[in-house]
């Protein structure tokens, strides 16, 4: 099968939808002529033109009001809100303004609005550039949150994130596309669902949920723990809301072990909830104490020398894994 | 300006169910019929009647927490609008919303929104839209003087603004937002002088004139269909009541509460339609009795409704 | 020992900072005639004049930027935030500009700054003014944050937020304010440590941890439970960010069983961090599944017809610790 | 307007100063040795030095992304600086900062923040504490032309119009944010008159001509310490080079760019300067040779220093 990068697989999803229904348009800061500052979105201007690919000025919380607006009015927009902090920004028009309504209002109103941003840490952005903010989003009931870790999920998942009615949510990693991340993606259109996990590598001993770049560190670090000879299961739930609490539930049955591992600060981290989740609905199947790898309840610091240490890494997952073995 | 008589009528009728239904809702609070709390717009009904007597029902609004208004000039009606505010199943959002979140696309009300500011951006995006689809349709946020100092407002109008888009800004100057006067809360002495900082028109009008009002949104509304973009329009009105029922605003001097009382927009209009020869007084009183009856059947109707069964809790939502 | 309101509790913890330190001032929306919303700083405009009672325009971010400035700058600045929701208004501001920079700095700058907001369901103030942020804001590192159930632990706890050198969120809840809430506070003065919590009820069978007006519905639930020979332990953490997890352990070891309630959307709320430690670090004193108590994943509804059922009461406590007993 | 000839040296060697630390942090970059992104304010410098030449080392700044030159305006010394760009151990902030969140209230400075129009509300808290302690101090927010469109922006400009707060609002216009024009981002077409609807002042003044922005501010400090309230000052100026190193700017034109070159403040200061009699053609040399030094220095103590140790990530927070 024919290889692209995170980078493309993103662009493709986009200009797919954005072909096939014209009703779906594309505004942010520095979309047209970047293309976004990483440029997923390049081209896209010079093909749709000026009504379906938009510059805004530096207005996020207008931003996410144009896309209420224009959802509720029978477009589909996708509003790019480049770095996930700046997401705080427009909180609010989050939280209250797009993901209340549609319960609110008895169902009389939706907003089939997709949200992309940038997350994660590791290119030296500093305190306010490299956040993952899946666990803050997580607490917005009436929002679904995807966060792919590969080309492929990337595209199917985005694709369903723009065909979607609720608000979505997409995160993609600064760090796979800077790494010009590749993988296997059918030229033949395709979808994935929203909600549904995959299990990256089969294994028997304890069960790893990673999400992004941790899902990349997860399997070097399965490699590593293969050699001392503990097989562990890497679980992708790329969807965090609603998460696919059934293919965890079922690779539990064989570990029995849960390490969760993902790139935020630990506390109100998206692990806490998948922690959270296991413990209520799956304790019996626990033989061990669910370890969450995270960063520290920090900011992230900037100098490589302190972010390298601040990010969750293999070593820190092959300690946990160890710890519960 | 001429204003046909059949709209006259209209925009007449339309203030007094305003106020009928206003008064009649401050009653039943104060009965303790209705729960949670209530901001009325009594005294303030020339301004959504001036400015939804230019609009069609496909045309776009968004509201705020003193909403009614704009919801009935707009044309939702009063029985499911009260069942809504008494919590009962049969309520326009099914009890979900409540009287400040009121919501119905059926009349073109993207909601009403208690987050102050938030009405703004989000009918610039229906104003976006209607632009990209190519209709000639125009968006109206309803806002007070307060919400002039949110963020919201400025994000929303800018981009309006740089877009011109068919927007209208209409701000109900009722000098207060809760107990802060808006001039204690700004350096403005002239509140519509907000828009020279985006480059688009900036109107006041008495908005206790209904003519003024009107005229005024007649014309932003022309300039809209002309692709011009937006206007920013200042209705210079007050509130007869507190902040929300309840509140004794004792923080107004009694002098601005009486000449409140005494700009009442209705009687004006009234007279001003009886001198123009619209309305003679004997049918002016029958439009206020068939509006009083058809709030008591509202009242009814909302009385009689049911609340919604306790499963509803887990509908309307992707959970 | 006296009696007073939770509302006086609060008055009293102010007026007494202020009259302590000059430095400390309030400042908000409609707090200088209204003494805020609901009257718990009715009068402080009169006792210490415009300078250090300020109403502000509707404007949280300027608020909140107000707040870090001055306190930069040596003042020691309380801010009204209203209602929990508006704090969304200005999540950027609290996160990135209040949160971080005392670690982006190197310990450079400092801002003590007090925020002070209500939250809680059940007087049917609809989908934007009822709401509990607890689990969201635990995400945000930097931030204290407490939540008092008691008009003793109200006034204790905001003296020592006021104190403090790192911004403290402190919410209280509309609902033990309205109801008029009565509890002995003495006259004397006394400060509470942040993060410690307070064993409200002694009990053998299950931990119950809850907090604000759940602490109350979990009391009430206790006597009923009683009834039925099961004796639960009712610990109210009082802060959430440092939560005082010692004490939830030392009260597990006794009974090996957890209930969480919470008044939030259960996905991502502070029942979730909590349940997440546990699972973690007391994993070997579980004896059952922790269950979270908590509302569904939705906007609140405004009908007290749904309210009543959104929110965790007592029946839906007694569900759970009867299922793990 | 006279300024005296110590300090129109010192904004010489200022300008001067400025110009060299981000040419050559550019060169360190294109090299590789500096982590993350940068952004310089090559070409604008006449705007931070004409600032902070009105002010003392106890009045406030906050900064943006673009903060360099604000920092060394202020007094920051250029090898903490450098160290702490480089991310290291002896950098200002320990190298947590690094270019973006250069931060030390010994200058007076509160922050350079990344989120876009944060800069404005603190440094509004600021000036609010300067006048609730009743000193004179006053504080400025360092913004661009893109920031003008924040929600921030207006939030605490209005606070400071309606406090009469001691503070200014110094915005850089050099027309781009990131690949957008700002014309492109508002109605405006004269970026000062955003002030109008504050009620307050709005200067336009040559960004590129330090006189002219150290009069305009000279105005609004004396306007501030008066307990009159904010000013709001457009410096009409031009980035020399892409937004960050790595940005190839194509999205302007060759024209702009080269207009921007010929518009260079420094070497129309130093022809003023020696017009003046203030500076000689050896002297103006002399300076940049100094700087040169310096800042050779100041690379040497970055390069040299550690960076700083593993257990620093757990530092500097309560956890
Ligand atoms: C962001 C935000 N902050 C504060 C409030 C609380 N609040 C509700 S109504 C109101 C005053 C609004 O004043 P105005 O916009 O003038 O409208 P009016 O009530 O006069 O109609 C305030 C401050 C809110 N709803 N939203
Ligand atoms: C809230 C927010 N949105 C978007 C960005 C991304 N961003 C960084 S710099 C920039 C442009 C800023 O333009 P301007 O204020 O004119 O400053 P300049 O770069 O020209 O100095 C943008 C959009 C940001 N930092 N913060
Ligand atoms: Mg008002
Ligand atoms: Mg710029």
């Amino acid at each position: 099968m024919r290889e692209i990068t995170y980078l493309q697989a993103i662009h493709e999803a986009v200009d797919e939808e954005m072909s096939r229904d014209e009703k779906v348009f594309v505004f942010g800061e520095d979309v047209r002529q970047w293309g976004a500052p990483l440029g997923e979105l390049k081209g896209l201007f010079e093909k749709y033109g000026p009504n379906r690919v938009l510059d805004t000025p530096i207005s996020e919380t207008a931003m996410i009001g144009a896309a209420i607006g224009s959802a509720a009015t029978g477009m589909r927009p996708i509003v790019h809100i480049m770095f996930a902090e700046f997401l705080t920004v427009c909180w609010s028009d989050i939280f209250n303004a797009m993901c209340k309504p549609r319960y609110m209002s008895g169902g009389k109103i939706m907003f089939p609005v997709t949200i992309m941003s940038y997350c994660g840490a590791g290119i030296s952005a500093a305190g306010e550039h490299s956040g993952c903010l899946d666990g803050m989003e997580m607490s917005i009931p009436g929002l679904k949150i995807v966060a792919p870790s590969t080309p492929y999920d990337a595209k199917g998942l985005i694709k369903s994130a723009i065909r979607e009615d609720n608000p979505v949510q997409v995160f993609y990693h600064k760090n796979l596309i800077l790494s010009g991340l590749k993988g296997e993606v059918p030229e033949k259109e395709y979808t994935i669902p929203l909600g549904k996990a995959d299990v990256k590598r089969e294994g028997s001993d304890v069960t790893v949920v990673a999400t992004m770049l941790m899902t990349h560190r997860a399997l070097a670090a399965a490699e590593k723990l293969k050699a001392k000879g503990i097989d562990i299961e890497v679980i992708d739930p790329r969807s965090l809301a609603p998460i696919d609490k059934e293919t965890i539930f079922k690779s539990l049955k064989k570990t029995g072990k849960l390490v969760i591992m993902v790139e935020e600060p630990k506390t109100g981290s998206s692990a806490s909830e998948i922690a959270a989740v296991v413990a209520e609905e799956a304790f019996d199947l626990l033989k061990a104490p669910i370890k969450r790898v995270c960063a520290p309840d920090t900011a992230i610091p900037f100098t490589p020398a302190l972010e390298k240490v601040w990010m969750p890494d293999e070593d820190k997952l092959i300690k946990a894994v160890t710890e519960i073995m | 300006m001429k204003i046909e008589k059949e709209k006259l009528l209209w925009m007449y009728r339309t203030m007094v169910r305003i106020r009928v239904f206003e008064e009649r809702i401050g009653d039943e609070f104060a009965a303790g019929k209705i729960p949670g709390f209530v901001h009325l717009s009594s005294g303030q009904e020339a301004n959504p009647v001036g400015v939804c007597a230019n609009l069609r029902r496909d045309d776009y609004i968004t509201s705020n927490h003193r909403g009614h208004g704009h919801l009935i000039a707009k044309g939702l009606p009063l029985d499911i609008m009260t069942a809504e505010i008494f919590g009962k199943k049969t309520g326009v959002n099914k009890g979900k919303a409540g009287s400040q979140h009121l919501t119905d696309m059926a009349v073109g009300c993207l909601g009403a929104e208690g987050i102050q500011g938030t009405p703004v951006p989000v009918a610039v995006g229906a104003a976006l839209s209607a632009k990209l689809r190519g209709t000639d349709q125009v968006a109206v946020a309803f806002i007070g003087d307060g919400t002039l100092n949110t963020g919201r407002f400025h994000e929303g109008l800018n981009l309006a603004a740089a877009w011109k888009l068919p927007f209208i800004c209409y701000c109900e100057n009722n000098t207060w937002a809760e107990s802060t006067n808006i001039y204690d809360a700004t350096a403005l002495t002239d509140i519509s002088q907000r828009a020279m900082g985006y480059g688009i028109p900036g109107i006041a009008v008495d908005g206790n004139d209904v003519f003024a009002v009107y005229e005024a949104v007649y014309e932003a509304v022309a300039r809209a269909k002309r692709g011009e973009g937006p206007t920013f329009i200042e209705g210079r009105t007050c509130r007869r009541r507190g902040h929300f029922e309840g509140d004794s605003h004792l923080y107004r001097g009694q002098e601005e509460k009486d000449e409140c009382l005494k700009r009442d927009p209705i009687p004006r209009f009234r007279k001003k339609l009886i001198e123009m020869g619209i309305l003679t007084e004997p049918e002016a009183d029958k439009i206020e009795r068939e509006i009083k009856g058809e709030m008591d059947e509202a009242l009814k109707f909302a009385e009689e409704s049911p609340f919604p069964e306790p499963e509803e809790v887990y509908t309307d939502e992707f959970v």
